[in-house]
């Protein structure tokens, strides 16, 4: 797949959304990932996970419907689907680390060939470190998927050859949806490109000392 | 045997200076914020608390530590746009932080409980808050190994109880709270309303009321929020 | 996503030879006998069987073993007054055993489920069934390593399920049922009855419809005793 | 304590009750130690923890409350009481393996000095071993009582100096309930004779190698 421009956060949800399967259980990380769940109709039938205590949640709750003893991990007032269940932390966290989720979807702020991930601290020294349920996230489903931005702010690429920041987790990613592009990762460390948004094989290639294939089927 | 207190402050009464003190709660979901006010009035201090947080904005935990009188914190996620007296408190040195992975903190909490010594988790292998521990590789995957934490004593929010000290949560205010109770000496709960023995049906009980040492009835918001359900029902 | 079949026969219609069946039941209570009969009927062979027991009397489990379907049998307790297809088997050097301390079976269960790879335990240290086995003194207590015990396929009887899969199980049948949905690549279940989604609370699930695969519904007594218990209030 | 007479299996379960602190939660196991649930009055407010799932276990069901899910460890079936509360089995020894029950009260094949339990297994090469829940039991609560007769039927004394049987647990007995005498067990081995029935102290010390201290108050 190509396209001219990058895409945008929504469009690049919705590109998630469209790859998860019918009937999987998901987790959507804080942040952009959280954009999936608008994408994700009710045809679909995914059900959503967090890590709080509970499957079947709902979309986040209105004004009226703010109930303080039902939220997300991102602590924010969510709802409640007919079909969910509660259970405790010990009990959620087993259903992410034993594998059951189908697939996780998580921000990075850099991405290793080999699919390493970091995404919970700069490793400056004077940051307050807080790690949450980040590490449990990055093992935690069959498949992890990291949804990004391709470059910082300052320009720099955080699809990497060797990840700088700490690690969330080793060899843990499978796939990373950019602004610029979506790329499957590999134990190897061959990163195969299935699609380029605003941008040229080329000019991917230039920028890093990852060995990319070319999948976007120009 | 379950005890029935009156006030959150006899409740908390004999939680001495030094303590390990679990307490429940995600965020502010299930924190038993009246029995860590009467903690605060009551002036137990060099307190070592175990929570997922380190507290939000003025209530509840973050006020203990603002008070200083937590020594040191095992926590997943201190840092929040929120942690303000926990953020003053660190970067001041005069608060200790010990960060574990939520899941590990909860299967931690479990293996407390649940006696067992020790367990090999793949979460946090090669990170930065495993360095120091002990790893191994089990049929191709990487671990580590992580230890129980056992409290002194554990303070919780649970939704209704039976004067047994059977209990029951509400929604995602369970949290950590089932792991809790079975981890510390003495588990301390606030519960919305203390209902005749036989009165919950014993296939919903979580938290058997073995587990459950003192116990004091404080209706919170957490009452009307399960009425009004009731009644958009 | 949890598909619902008409039979039993369909229902686990795709178990293989030679793959592991984690069986839900101590003794009769739980244990999903249509399943098992239907598994019988299948022809499937070469089975490693994980339960607590190894059969009782002349039906379910005991008749898979008595029909030589089961090479290996890892339970804690195989030999009751009533388990002759069992010894007999044994005694003819046709099944293997391996013996699990009940709770170590269990917590073996659980681990395969929750992703942990090994943990220490205190049951069974300094005897027969921990020889070979490495042990550790930590904090002054003496325990054995432990492994996650996986299935292929767990077959389970619940009581009640909606129709995306949640499910109750009812008084003592509950047992090894939740941690065996959880080990298993594929959980097949049979259930009193099938409601609509959104028929159970919440609050009450005990094994979320993640761990279910397949489900038929199949009466038992277990409904008249439901029947006759609510009369009776 | 003394008695001029050793005491039948009733007498002995009356005084294993009266040494059981009120609102104790306590597991009895199979056999001679069930029958002190019949002297668990109501007013000393004892929960019964049953392995395979449940506290507030009740009496044995009679005719025509037989339920067939509603069993003990034992697969007798029995009665639920206000308050109880059913779990699964994993839950079911945590609170065991935890330390949270008060009192194990076990049979026994043989017990040492220094509290080793054997009961499960005669070690005999053509017996088929099964070790059930007892491994858990015999380090499953605060205090384990073992409940036996003082000599096997052949008149071999069943607490030694040393078990000859395969262990079930290892310096787990606290105290040892016999037709002949109460003993309580100590981590050195030495053994305190805190009663004795139709049986001196001399009698005693004349068939042990244990180092028993006489506390019969005689």
């Amino acid at each position: 797949m190509l396209r001219d421009e990058p895409v945008d956060r929504n469009t690049l949800a919705e590109i998630v959304a469209g790859d998860i399967e019918p009937g999987s259980f998901v987790n959507l990380g804080i942040g952009q990932p959280t954009l999936v769940s608008n994408y994700l109709t009710a045809e679909r039938d995914v059900t959503l996970h967090t890590e709080n205590g509970m499957l079947g949640m709902g979309r986040a709750a209105k004004e009226d419907e703010v109930d303080g003893d039902l939220i997300n991990a991102g602590k924010i007032p969510v709802t409640e689907t007919p079909g969910a269940a509660y259970f405790h932390q010990a009990d959620s966290f087993a259903m992410m680390r034993g594998g059951h989720l189908d697939v996780c979807v998580l921000g990075a702020m850099q991405v290793s060939a080999t699919g390493d991930l970091a995404n919970w601290h700069t490793g400056e020294p004077d940051a307050i470190p807080a790690v949450g349920g980040a590490m449990d996230l990055a093992i935690g489903a069959k498949k992890v998927y990291v949804m990004m931005n391709l470059y910082t702010r300052d320009g720099e690429i955080k699809l990497l050859p060797e990840t700088t920041y700490p690690l969330t987790g080793v060899g843990c990613v499978s796939r990373v949806y950019t602004d610029h592009g979506i790329f499957d990762l590999s134990e190897s460390g061959t990163v195969t490109v299935k699609a380029l948004f605003g941008m040229t094989f080329d000019k991917l290639q230039s920028e890093s000392e990852i060995e990319f294939v070319d999948a976007t089927g120009n | 045997m379950t005890k029935i207190v009156d006030t959150a402050a006899e409740a908390v009464a004999n939680i001495d200076d030094g303590s390990t003190v679990l307490i429940g709660g995600f965020g502010n979901a299930g924190q038993p914020m009246e029995l860590i006010e009467a903690l605060l009035d009551g002036g137990a201090t060099n307190l070592t608390v175990v929570n997922n947080n380190a507290g939000q904005a003025d209530e509840g935990l973050a006020l203990l530590i603002k008070e200083r009188r937590v020594d040191k914190i095992i926590c997943s996620f201190p840092r929040q746009s929120d942690s303000w007296h926990f953020d003053e408190a660190y970067r001041a040195g005069e608060i200790e932080l010990e960060l574990v992975p939520q899941g590990n903190l909860a299967e931690r909490l479990r293996a407390a409980g649940a006696g067992i010594g020790g367990f090999f988790t793949p979460t946090g292998y090669g990170t930065m808050l495993a360095e120091g521990k002990e790893t191994r590789e089990i049929n191709g995957r990487n671990y580590v190994l992580e230890y129980p934490i056992h409290g002194d004593v554990a303070i919780l929010k649970a939704f209704k109880a039976d004067e047994k000290g059977n209990l029951i949560y509400r929604k995602t205010a369970r949290n950590f709270s089932p792991m809790m109770a079975t981890a510390a000496k003495q588990t301390i709960v606030q519960v919305e309303e203390i209902l005749p023995t036989g009165s919950l049906d014993p296939e919903n009980i979580v938290t058997p009321s073995i587990y459950t040492d003192v116990m004091v009835a404080i209706e919170t918001e957490s009452t009307a929020l399960a009425a009004r359900e009731q009644g958009a029902k």
